[in-house]
């Protein structure tokens, strides 16, 4: 019996094998963000275990591969073999959210297209600045579409390939309707009591103010 | 609690109320319908009294179950959400289907295949909360396993990319389709194409009309979309191209009534 | 000479080694704390480079690991063995805690993908509340999917990417239970029969019975 407890107990107690102990130091390196001491490492660890013995074996493990354990000062990171830095230019994108202008005239262009810079302000209340749909063609989410057969024959604009991409839409008509996006409680819930919108009524027939002004628009 | 309620509480309970604490008791379970996720979950749970495999469940018994407990809301003078009176009035209805000998004139569903259905839609959703729960419990990232830490930062090449949602498009699109909804009424001067406009608009265009044009096409920019804005539009360019015609500048056509109003440069 | 000129040449538009492919792949998975899909990667290699084949040997090398590569959808990713998951408490993000209703409406997203709004309250038996949808999108665990080709045309939704990495699921093929529900028949899209109460219902003909026996139901 009491041997049995003495067993139990030696054995809760005793370190884990060194192969484990270096999954553990593999893992808690890969996960965290800063290097990590020696210390930090063993006082996560289970009781008794020796980081620095699990880390030589890392160390060798990872020699001449695509990543390497590498010593910051007293702490330890895993770093991208240095020889491969050329496959981390994509990393360094800095990724700005677009301005709401751009995002509101990006819509307008989407949900409307074709559509000319004229509807665009009609739409939005106010003028659309240059730059807005520079950026945008920069981007190549929008470009020029077919001029309009009215007078003064004004240019349009239309989402491309890569905005769906992007957005992850087959085509533009998958875009959700004005009262689906109530529904989906995506509206800012301003409406008057009267005016909301009741739950389970958004896919018939209700909808048909956007739903008719949308397909009319996307109708050639 | 209607979970904790054996058959022989609820029966007892239809009998009336003769203690303050039964109906406390009572009321107790009425105001817990606040816990449930409407009456297909009251019922789900009502099953489980029955202790058999939702495909043997006895829908008849649930349906009595569930029309006793609507009684006893009302007994209390409690009032239930539509949804739970609109589920009770179905059962009732399920209910005489199910006891009274079919009637081989009526149309639909026999109470058979509607109990049917309503047992395939407990076991379903019993069958939906057990795999959310089977979901949920799974080792899941940032909480059993993790992503890395550091991500590289080389910074050999900065270039600035301009992201969006499809979440952000929306929520765009919408902030600007509603806006007008909730604007102070105020007359709009915007949305009105005068007539002095639409005339200096059509004598710099008719030069161009050798052939006959719908005057619809003379519309200026911007005031084809908005419906307001394009009633404006239409009547002042309608009254300009009649000034015109007055002035033997241009002529007009129309070909019928409603027909499209034709217009020419009058050489 | 020419030989020569032929030679250089060929080792010019030769792809790397397998075992350097490896390595570089090995290194843009670990730079990245997303998932990379298999055409980024590529895209990055240099020309003629297989990252399939490379990511099959990077696989097995880190089995049993305490890192491990997995595969989320169409990219892979390098995630800490779960069984270390006790070490990380430091990196351990507290995720928003979701409400039942929203655990329920996800999994039937997850299970009957791409379901609609109206599918998701006939399994429920209850209206989708405006911000549950709402913010399983804000977490980007669901996102709008094809419109339906029934009257109306409504949206779908459907699970993500970051869905499956979340809950470390390769495909959504892999859900627990799947299987079974298919083969029990409850993730067959039954139509509701005759008279059935459906939520928010709000067209004539499906609501005549429990119009009538509500107003019976009323009558004391």
């Amino acid at each position: 019996m009491s041997q049995d407890t003495d067993e139990k107990e030696q054995s809760l107690f005793q370190a884990p094998p060194v192969a484990e102990q270096e999954r553990m130091c593999e893992a808690m390196l890969f996960a965290s963000a800063e290097p990590v001491t020696l210390r930090e490492l063993e006082a996560r660890m289970p009781h008794g275990c020796d980081a620095a013995e699990a880390l030589a074996h890392l160390h060798k493990r990872y020699e001449g591969r695509g990543v390497l354990l590498v010593r910051v000062g007293d702490a330890w990171a895993f770093r991208t073999a240095p020889d491969l830095g050329f496959l981390m230019e994509k990393e360094t994108v800095e990724t700005r959210k677009l301005s709401r202008a751009a995002i509101e005239t990006l819509a307008i262009i989407a949900y409307h297209q074709p559509v000319t810079r004229a509807e665009i302000e009609e739409i939005r209340g106010v003028s659309v600045s240059r730059g807005t749909v520079d950026q945008l063609l920069e981007m190549e989410w929008i470009r020029f579409g077919r001029r309009k057969m009215t007078p003064g024959r004004p240019v349009t604009f239309v989402v491309t390939q890569e905005f769906l991409d992007h957005f992850g839409l087959e085509n533009a008509r998958d875009l959700p309707g004005l009262k689906e996006l109530r529904a989906a409680g995506l509206l800012e819930n301003r409406a008057p009591i009267g005016a909301m919108p009741q739950v389970g009524d958004g896919d018939a027939d209700s909808d048909e103010a956007p739903q008719t002004g949308q397909s009319e628009l996307f109708e050639d | 609690m209607v979970r904790a309620m054996s058959e022989d509480e609820f029966n007892r309970q239809e009998h009336g109320f003769d203690t303050v604490s039964e109906r406390v008791a009572a009321e107790a379970l009425i105001v817990d319908v606040d816990g449930y996720e409407g009456p297909l979950d009251l019922l789900l749970t009502m099953s489980r009294t029955q202790k058999v495999d939702l495909r043997k469940i006895s829908v008849l018994e649930l349906a009595r179950q569930y029309l006793s407990f609507v009684d006893r809301a009302k007994a209390l003078r409690l009032e239930l959400a539509a949804d739970y009176l609109v589920m009770a009035a179905w059962l009732a209805f399920l209910k005489s289907r199910l006891l009274l000998p079919p009637d081989p004139t009526e149309e639909g569903p026999s109470g058979e295949e509607l109990a049917a259905h309503l047992a395939f839609q407990l076991e379903r959703l019993q069958a939906m909360r057990d795999v959310a729960a089977r979901l949920m419990a799974r080792d899941r990232l940032g909480r059993d396993f993790f992503a890395r830490g550091r991500t590289e930062d080389v910074t050999r090449v900065r270039k600035l990319r301009y992201t969006a949602t499809l979440l952000d498009l929306m929520q765009g699109y919408a902030r600007i389709r509603t806006k007008d909804e909730f604007r102070p009424y105020a007359f709009d001067r915007e949305a009105l194409f005068t007539l002095e406009q639409a005339l200096e608009r059509m004598r710099g265009l008719i030069g161009f009309a050798g052939n006959w044009t719908d005057i619809a096409g003379y519309l200026p920019d911007g005031f084809t979309h908005d419906p307001a804005r394009r009633r404006s539009a239409t009547a002042s360019t309608f009254a300009a191209a009649l000034e015109l015609a007055k002035e033997g500048k241009v002529e007009l056509r129309q070909s019928g009534v409603f027909a499209p109003v034709e217009l020419r440069r009058k050489d």
